[in-house]
């Protein structure tokens, strides 16, 4: 496989943007820290030397950004997309929610991004910098000069169960495209289940009551698209602004699951972005292991028009009583 | 800030028997926006309207919560009320305290505490509740009656009179139903044929009248007005335009041991057969299960002797696709099988037989040509029993039969007494009874005479076995006047089997999304002031299909059915529920899921222009309801992830307003 | 006559038949095989007990002529279970001290040598307790 | 009677077509159940937010039953799948997030089933009576 | 397969055949019936009254051994079958019954999870009478039989469940399977006069005179029944018809009848 460096990506772009098949690149540039990454548009390639970044912190998901990059001015917007990127991609384009022909998708084998919060749990928060770009990382600290950590120590939770190496939309690939893999993602959701509902209460109680509404979470999902969220909307009367007490709490994460649900790609981006390090992709993936037990397998954003399991029905589905006897016995 | 009037209504002491309800008029006084709270002994009255009516005026209000009963039975009442008052008809609400409150608890201090929150949950509504107004929807000039008998045949023939087109979809290859099978017509003995095939002959000749004969109804789509019906002409095997009805080829077909549904089984017919000599359309049709040629390809005489070649074999189903403003269901009655009622022996002896089947025996054109015989060995019977009440008034623990009164056996029995009295004097004839129930014109005085005049034994008891010995059934049973266990020796057994809805009832119910009751009869809109129509709009009920009835109580019906028909086609166009689904555009993001549970097709979307950040102009995909399509069932705005898909009449603040007050 | 309701009252307990439930059709008394060796009929005795006529009943030999072959039971429109409410009232009757219908003494005049004791045990349990 | 017996708050959501008509008809035929019981009108089974559920249970509902009609006698035909689809993934997540799954049920009623209506509300109301009162998802600030 | 098997005291003396050849017919289609220990006698007849408990308890022993073993309880006596099944059937749906029975038996429960089945059932539901049929060694051709049910085995059909209780065809598809002609009559679920035969020979007689005649009017040969008393009082009763058992006519056909 094609290592995925800064420089290929670079000489992508550069070739794009001269022969005019794009007119701007959406990519990262570096924050405070070099593993603070954030989204910027390039719509010249000496910028995009300047400022551009690439390594193993560059996990975010850009499908979400198309939305309104496409909206602005003529021209392509090209987008370097890994494997699950493409699923939210696909999942906004069968909700129309951009115009395909203003993409132009390069696909990026990815083996995995690392989670700065993991180094910090290794290291303490005291971080300088970190060279993400080979499989031991050298992550240089305040107190204790540079240290090494192999890679796969700190993958992001959500890369440690990746389940697609494959991408489902690209206008061109860099190297070779990969297969959908099967993971354990569902382990953890099994092990919740079998708690009894006491612990289970007591697990979100724990989980939950740590959450700030600092909409993070929301911003960054890729099914969250919505022109006003419904905590916004004065009209859906459920409209508020922080969580004020622990309902509100699940009364949010609860309804933002069910909004998402049958459209979440499990791209665990929720989960990556949350400053107070809340399991939000356990909500998003019970009601993946839910439809795939009830429905039958069904991965949103697997393909374009797709008719996700919350508008579809069929005569024969289970009772809900039944669904919530399924763990008894 | 709205003005809101409460009205508590006492119905008599329906409501107030449990309700304190001057407490909770008082109660509700206080609630946020309510400037006038009043009660009164039946708000429905002329007087009861009235009050509200002057204090929607005298006070000023905006909007008005009824206490009374459900809104299924009133609200309609109330909002034309308020309309008359000059107040928007949507800015009413009910507070059902009658059904889910006074008929269900027993304690006065429950009830009015209940009252009260119900009051309560209905003034919050209202304080959201904006005036509607009802879209509009063209309405197709065309009724549909599913059934032939003689209540479709009257519902078609008055549907058609008044100058609008009807088509009829019966599933025999005859119109003319149960009526057709009768013999003579109580109280007045007139033979039913006489009576019933001129107005078949009606049928077929009026210009304004289809019939689809040997026909189902296949699929149903649309709205009241707006009908999409997929008919399935099935396969007869004769041309219909071609054939002339001579008959030659039902004399000729040598398959002759086809039983003959007709005459219930009593006798045979050949495998392509005309039903009676007065059918209507008189076509000939061949029963693909026992025709030699269809079956495996040896015969074909029919085809060979029909001059007009008319035979067919290879025809197909044929679908045909129509649109109607109404539709009617028409599909009539059959007796119940006697198979969980053995003690009668229905299954052991051929002597032991139905109404229906008796009704057969006595017609000059059934199986005995009118003359009475017994079916086992084709004698004359000289001792008749009659049981009444088999299958009918059946408690469900029983766990058989039916609940209800079948309502035509009783006198129908006393008309077969005493026809067989009054044609053979010879015979004598016991009728066993529980009740005998002559609630109708000259009914009474006609089941006297079968008594009186014609020597008729009417026992009060019921049988409880039926042994056949011999070529004689021991008829075992009570005699309660007496006090005695009689034990007849008979010579024939005549049961009057209860009624049941036809087994297309169901089926049909479903397609049309009409309702129906535990015994799958139809339910009406209201019990007694909207009794010819089904509550889903733009369907009609006309005769047994929506509880047991007589001929004349049919045809009445059928013309009351008919009449409701006529006054809905003859608008040009129905204003429709104005509580239906409303798009935010300003919030929708266009991702179309409310557009694929919509099961009416009602939502569309457009690219429409919306100012961005500096002046500039963004083009969104939003959704747009067509209000004259969309029903209002709101699957929509839960699948909307936004909010941006509301229901008017039920959004989504007022509903949290009522889960709000009830929680209070 | 207080009695009268009180007892009607434990047949109807102990039977769970409700008598108020029959529409008087006589399809029982039509039904039943012992009828004519009854004072009192099946259909009687639910009147009888709905009304709280019950001493007659009470004193009557009829109690004993219920062959229990569930026949009123089966064929009756309205669920009525006549043959329970016999067997509660023959209860009331020889759950009271010395009233046991058939004593162990008068057996062996009633025995032939091909006599199932099926019919004994059987009888004992109707008739005594 | 105990003075101070638990009574629990039950919001009961129920389809104008089938179950409010069922609920009518338990009324006609004075077919009683707790008065905890309250209803809210909506057209349809699927008109019900899973937001109001939690609403009810945000202002201290105890216990939140929707009914509609039979699948397969919707009156608009599909409706009823939808609300099954929906309320059994909200219904396996309360369950997940450790509320007591007793607190909600679906169930079918038709216009015709006032028995029916009666006794699942008997039967709900001495569910929810016997789990007590509701503190998983109650909003605090909503209790007096 | 094995399943527990109940006699009765009937069959223990009076009606030895009827026990005898039902285990060796059923041995015959690879049955074993595994005798309940220590049974006692089920009572003869089950008595309504919800208040009766002592009275049941055997039944309920009975019961609780099969459900021990995991296996459906079988027996032959169609009053046993009658007083057994209602029993049962009191466990699963009288809850004051249950609560005061289980209060007897504890610290063992029960709670009629028991599948009570008659020998009849047994042959057809769980053998098939296929089966049935291909073990016919013997015969019966023609022959023309009148079943004979009784009261016990069908009524009350609602807790019985067996078959149709006004039109029964169990035994007549046994009949067919082992080559006999059943006679239909209406008279095969009347009542032969039962226990009444202690009090009143006259009732008794009357009753199971009427059945024999009407059997024998439509053509029987011989009458089969599956009760010990219907038997008594058939034969006792002036029948001219002999009346035989079910199981002794199984036997003959799988020709091990001694």
């Amino acid at each position: 496989m094609q290592k995925i460096t800064r420089e290929v990506l670079i000489a992508k772009a550069e070739e794009l943007l001269s022969n005019g098949t794009v007119s701007k690149v959406l990519g990262l540039k570096k924050g405070e820290f070099s593993y603070d990454q954030t989204p910027a548009v390039f719509t010249d390639i000496e910028s995009m030397k300047k400022d551009f970044v690439f390594d193993d912190f560059s996990g975010a998901n850009f499908s979400k950004y198309l939305i309104k990059e496409t909206k602005k001015g003529e021209g392509k917007t090209l987008v370097f997309l890994k494997p699950c990127d493409t699923y939210s991609f696909n999942q906004l384009l069968t909700e129309h929610r951009f115009d395909r022909e203003k993409v132009y998708v390069v696909g990026i084998a990815c083996d995995g991004m690392v989670d700065i919060k993991k180094i910090k749990n290794a290291f303490g928060d005291g971080i300088v910098s970190v060279d993400a770009t080979t499989d031991t990382l050298k992550v240089e600290t305040l107190y204790d000069g540079v240290k090494e950590i192999a890679k796969a120590e700190v993958l992001a939770e959500r890369c440690r169960n990746c389940k697609s190496k494959k991408h489902v939309a690209y206008d061109e690939l860099i190297g070779e495209d990969g297969e959908v893999i099967s993971s354990n993602r569902f382990d953890q959701v099994d092990e919740l289940e079998k708690m009894t509902a006491d612990e289970r209460f007591a697990f979100w109680q724990n989980e939950l009551s740590r959450c700030i509404r600092c909409n993070a979470c929301r911003d960054v999902c890729p099914a969250c698209t919505c022109e006003k969220c419904v905590f916004d909307n004065p009209n859906s009367g459920v409209q508020n602004k922080a969580a004020a007490n622990s309902f509100e709490e699940q009364m949010f994460h609860i309804i933002r699951a069910f909004h998402v649900a049958g459209r979440c790609t499990d791209c665990g981006e929720c989960s990556r972005v949350c400053p107070q390090q809340i399991p939000l992709h356990l909500l998003n993936r019970k009601f993946i292991k839910d439809i795939n037990g009830f429905y039958g397998d069904y991965q949103a954003g697997e393909e374009v028009g797709n008719r996700a399991p919350l508008v579809n029905y069929t005569k024969e589905d289970l009772e809900p009583s039944e669904a919530v006897n399924k763990g008894d016995k | 800030m709205q003005r809101i009037g409460v009205f508590v209504c006492w119905c008599g002491s329906n409501i107030a028997g449990t309700v304190d309800v001057v407490k909770v008029a008082e109660a509700l006084k206080s609630e946020p926006g309510v400037v006038h709270s009043a009660n009164y002994q039946y708000m429905c009255s002329q007087a009861g309207q009235q009050l509200i009516k002057d204090a929607i005026k005298e006070h000023n209000l905006t909007g008005i919560v009824v206490c009374s009963c459900s809104p299924r039975m009133h609200e309609a009442t109330f909002r034309k009320t308020a309309a008359a008052a000059g107040l928007n008809p949507y800015m009413v609400e009910i507070a059902n305290i009658r059904e889910q409150c006074s008929w269900i608890h027993k304690d006065m201090q429950e009830g009015t505490e209940k009252a009260i929150v119900l009051g309560r949950t209905a003034i919050a509504k209202v304080n959201l509740n904006a005036p509607l107004k009802p879209g509009e929807s063209p309405v197709t000039k065309r009724a549909l009656v599913i059934g032939g008998g003689i209540a479709g045949i009257q519902t078609a023939l008055d549907i058609a009179d008044a100058g609008f087109e009807v088509d009829i979809v019966e599933k025999k290859p005859t119109i003319g139903g149960k009526m057709a099978q009768l013999d003579k017509t109580f109280p007045t003995l007139d033979c039913a044929a006489c009576i019933l095939t001129p107005k078949m002959v009606d049928v077929a000749q009026h210009e304004k009248i289809r019939i689809f004969s040997y026909s189902e109804v296949e699929e149903v789509k649309g709205f009241v007005g707006n009908f999409d019906v997929k008919i399935r002409k099935k396969a007869r095997y004769v041309k219909e335009d071609v054939c002339t009805g001579c008959g030659l080829c039902t004399e000729k077909c040598p398959m002759k041991k086809v039983p003959n549904d007709f005459n219930l089984g009593m006798d045979n017919k050949r495998a392509i057969y005309i039903p009676f000599a007065q059918a209507v359309p008189k076509i000939a049709t061949i029963d693909a299960d026992y025709c030699n040629m269809l079956k495996n390809g040896k015969c074909g005489v029919c085809a060979k002797v029909c001059t007009a070649k008319a035979i067919d074999y290879t025809q197909k189903d044929e679908f045909v696709e129509e649109k109607y403003g109404a539709i009617v269901a028409a599909t009539g009655f059959n007796p119940i099988s006697m198979d969980k009622f053995d003690e009668f022996a229905y299954s052991q002896s051929k002597d032991v037989i139905t109404s229906l089947e008796f009704e057969r025996l006595m017609n000059a054109a059934g199986p005995t040509a009118g003359k009475l015989l017994r079916p086992s060995d084709g004698v004359h019977p000289h001792k008749i029993v009659f049981v009444q009440c088999v299958g009918s008034r059946c408690a469900s623990c029983a766990e058989k039969g039916k609940e209800y009164c079948s309502k035509i056996c009783c006198m129908y029995t006393a008309k077969h007494a005493m026809l067989t009295r009054d044609k053979y004097p010879d015979t004598d004839v016991t009728v066993f009874y529980i009740d005998v129930r002559t609630p109708g014109k000259q009914f009474d005085e006609f089941y006297r005479r079968a008594a009186e005049e014609y020597g008729v034994h009417y026992i009060k008891g019921m049988v409880g076995k039926v042994s056949p010995e011999g070529n004689k059934l021991i008829v075992q049973g009570s005699d309660l006047i007496a006090n005695k266990q009689l034990k007849i020796e008979a010579d024939l057994v005549v049961l009057a089997a209860a009624i049941e809805p036809d087994k297309s009832a169901r089926p049909l119910a479903t397609m049309l999304t009409a309702s129906m009751d535990t015994n799958d009869f139809f339910t009406e809109a209201h019990p007694k002031l909207r009794p010819v129509e089904s509550p889903t709009a733009g369907i009609f009920l006309s005769g047994a299909c929506q509880g047991p009835k007589d001929i004349p109580e049919t045809v009445s019906q059928a013309g009351a059915a008919a009449a409701k028909v006529i006054g809905l086609l003859a608008k040009d166009k129905l204003t429709g529920n104005p509580c239906v689904a409303q798009s935010d555009e300003l919030m929708c993001n266009g991702c179309s899921s409310c557009e694929k549970v919509c099961p009416y097709g009602a939502i569309t979307y457009a690219d429409k222009e919306f100012r961005g950040p500096n002046r500039t102009t963004l083009i969104r995909r939003v959704a747009q309801v067509n209000e004259a399509i969309c029903q209002g069932c709101g699957c929509c705005t839960v699948a909307c992830p936004s909010g941006a898909m509301d229901l008017k009449g039920f959004a989504n603040k007022q509903i949290m307003a009522e889960v709000d007050a009830i929680c209070k | 006559m207080e009695n009268s309701k009180n007892v009607c009252d434990e047949i109807v307990r102990i039977s769970k038949v409700n008598p108020r439930k029959c529409m008087k059709c006589g399809k029982c008394s039509g039904t039943c095989p012992a009828y004519d060796e009854m004072e009192y009929h099946p259909h009687q005795f639910v009147y009888m007990v709905e009304t709280g006529d019950i001493e007659p009943l009470l004193k009557s030999k009829s109690i004993y002529r219920c062959l229990s072959c569930f026949a009123c039971i089966d064929r009756c429109p309205r669920g009525v279970e006549p043959a329970k409410l016999v067997e509660a009232v023959r209860l009331m009757v020889v759950r009271q001290q010395g009233n046991n219908h058939l004593k162990p003494d008068d057996i062996p005049e009633l025995l032939d040598e091909d006599l199932p004791q099926q019919a004994i045990v059987s009888a004992f349990r109707k008739y005594t307790k | 009677m105990q003075v101070n017996e638990y009574k629990p708050k039950i919001v009961a959501f129920c389809c104008n077509w089938c179950s409010y008509a069922g609920a009518d008809l338990a009324g006609s035929n004075r077919l009683a159940y707790p008065a905890e019981v309250k209803v809210i009108r909506v057209p349809c089974s699927c008109r019900v937010n899973p937001m109001f559920i939690l609403r009810a249970f945000q202002r201290g509902a105890d216990g939140v039953i929707l009914c509609g009609c039979h699948p397969g006698d919707c009156h608009y035909t599909s409706g009823n799948y939808y609300t099954r689809r929906r309320m059994a993934l909200l219904f396996s997540m309360l369950d997940y997030l450790g509320i007591e799954k007793e607190r909600t049920r679906v169930e079918w009623v038709s216009a015709a089933e006032g028995a029916k209506f009666a006794a699942t509300m008997n039967d709900f109301v001495k569910t929810v009576t016997a789990l007590g009162e509701n503190k998983r998802l109650e909003d605090l600030r909503c209790k007096k | 397969m094995k399943v527990s098997y109940f006699p009765g005291c009937t069959l223990k003396t009076k009606a030895k055949v009827l026990d005898e050849y039902a285990r060796k017919c059923a041995e015959v289609l690879g049955v074993t019936l595994e005798e309940i220990d220590n049974w006692q006698c089920c009572g003869g007849v089950f008595t309504t009254a919800n208040d009766e408990i002592a009275t049941k308890l055997s039944s309920v022993r009975a019961l609780k051994h099969a459900n021990d073993k995991g296996q459906p309880l079988v027996s032959v006596c169609s009053a046993c079958h009658n007083v057994l099944k209602q029993t049962n059937n009191a466990m699963q749906t009288d809850d004051g019954f249950n609560f005061r029975v289980n209060q007897y038996i504890a610290p063992d429960k029960y709670n009629g999870e028991t599948e009570v089945i008659h020998y009849l059932e047994l042959l057809r539901d769980k053998i098939g009478y296929e089966k049935v049929k291909e073990k016919v060694v013997n015969s019966l051709a023609g022959k023309k039989i009148a079943p004979y049910y009784g009261c016990l085995l069908l009524r009350p059909g609602k807790v019985m469940a067996m078959d149709d209780v006004e039109n029964p065809t169990i035994m007549e598809d046994l009949i067919r399977a082992i080559g006999g002609e059943p006679v239909s009559y209406a008279f095969r679920n009347e009542c032969c006069g039962g226990y009444i035969t202690l009090e009143s020979k006259e009732l008794a007689k009357a009753k199971s005179k009427r059945v024999s005649d009407n059997a024998k009017l439509n053509g029987a040969e011989v009458i089969v029944t599956a009760c010990p008393l219907c038997k008594y009082n058939l034969e006792k009763n002036g029948s001219d018809l002999p009346v035989v058992y079910i199981t002794e006519l199984l036997a003959e056909a799988f020709g091990i009848k001694e």
